[in-house]
């Protein structure tokens, strides 16, 4: 089971880890990120591009169900403005081993964040910049190759 | 062979528009047709000054900036992502 | 924020993550394990040592406090009897980074495995027997020595 | 000196009680211990056949079978834990 989705609309990282409770397997690892109030930030805004994002988080996943035993991946993304404290991202993996689904999950989230065409720009009240992209995350993901 | 360009983030914001369409010739690659846009005036020579905070997609899967143009139909050029 | 509980009734994971989210930070994993059928397992049952059990799932998450900059950090823990698909245990951390919180997660887990005192039987119908440890849960927990 | 035993999992199962007190001197060490109560029927014979899968706590803290008894009050006896 692959679940997909880019919305606008917050989530309840909650309800999207007992759905996938339903799958019925032995192990479930979870990451969700937040909007943080780093420097002042007080607000987020995410501009994708949506003929590519889709596609970009399914390649994710299913290169996720690929290289370990998954009964299912799930990836939900935001886009648009969200304030600080608000979901971000949520990805997670169900296995029937713990090594397995914990490898996953971290695949998730390091590989969606260069793969995915998001750009973040922070608000500080009314001035807004775009967010650098890090050398941390190419290396992060790059451990996977 | 017409392309259709779409720009994003601050890619998007420099030169001032979301996308454009343009004619190409398939064997350019994407650089030589990001030097010639870069040639058409000051606002592009400025969005695209920096190679290294360029990225490209053809046709929606990310590629080099030495990926030739084929005959694709879509070219986005945008910054490194900072999703998740 | 340390949270550690041993019980014998059940839990329900997304409830214990939308607690944690409430610590309020950027990155929060998450690992819950369920009873497989395995082999035509129908339940299992976990004995602990009382008088330490809850001491030695608190030092597993002291130490993962100490090793990462962690907000929060929760382990829950079941005892008793329990049927296949029921959740066993469930770990989590929150940090302000994403690393972090996935790293102290999988560190949750893969130590309280060699580190917290139980002992997991496993039912097929009236047939008992013991589960042996796994000498592949040694080597994980070792990875992080 | 009295030293409490506590026994878990296949060992309680194996010798038959949840636990017992035994007089001790502080100056053995586990290992000694055990080889005593090894000795003193088939029943804990059997029990303590494999060392190699015996692990200990003393006053709820994990040792190895070379620790010193010192003035502990209280020795677990058990198999490997397979909790998570």
């Amino acid at each position: 089971m692959i679940d997909v989705r880019i919305q606008s609309e917050s989530f309840d990282s909650a309800a999207l880890l007992a759905a996938l409770e339903l799958v019925g397997v032995g192990a479930i690892a979870s990451f969700t990120g937040f909007v943080r109030s780093d420097d002042g930030v007080t607000a987020i805004e995410l501009e994708h591009y949506p003929a590519m994002t889709e596609a970009s988080l399914r390649a994710v996943a299913t290169e996720a169900q690929s290289r370990w035993n998954l009964s299912g991946a799930v990836i939900v993304h935001r886009i648009g403005k969200m304030a600080v404290g608000e979901p971000v991202v949520f990805v997670a993996a169900a296995s029937a081993h713990r090594a397995e689904a914990l490898a996953a999950c971290a695949f998730l989230i390091d590989r969606l964040k260069i793969d995915a065409p998001f750009w973040k720009k922070e608000y500080r009240g009314e001035l807004a910049h775009w967010v650098e992209a890090k050398a941390s995350d190419d290396a992060r993901a790059a451990d996977w190759d | 062979m017409p392309l259709q360009i779409v720009y994003f983030a601050r890619v998007r914001e420099a030169v001032g528009i979301d996308g454009e369409q343009v004619e190409v010739e398939a064997c350019n690659n994407i650089a030589d047709l990001i030097d010639r846009l870069a040639a058409q005036s000051e606002l592009y020579a400025a969005a695209f000054s920096d190679r290294s905070k360029l990225r490209f997609a053809l046709d929606q899967k990310m590629v080099r900036a030495d990926a030739m143009l084929d005959d694709a139909k879509e070219l986005a050029i945008f910054p490194p992502v900072t999703g998740g």
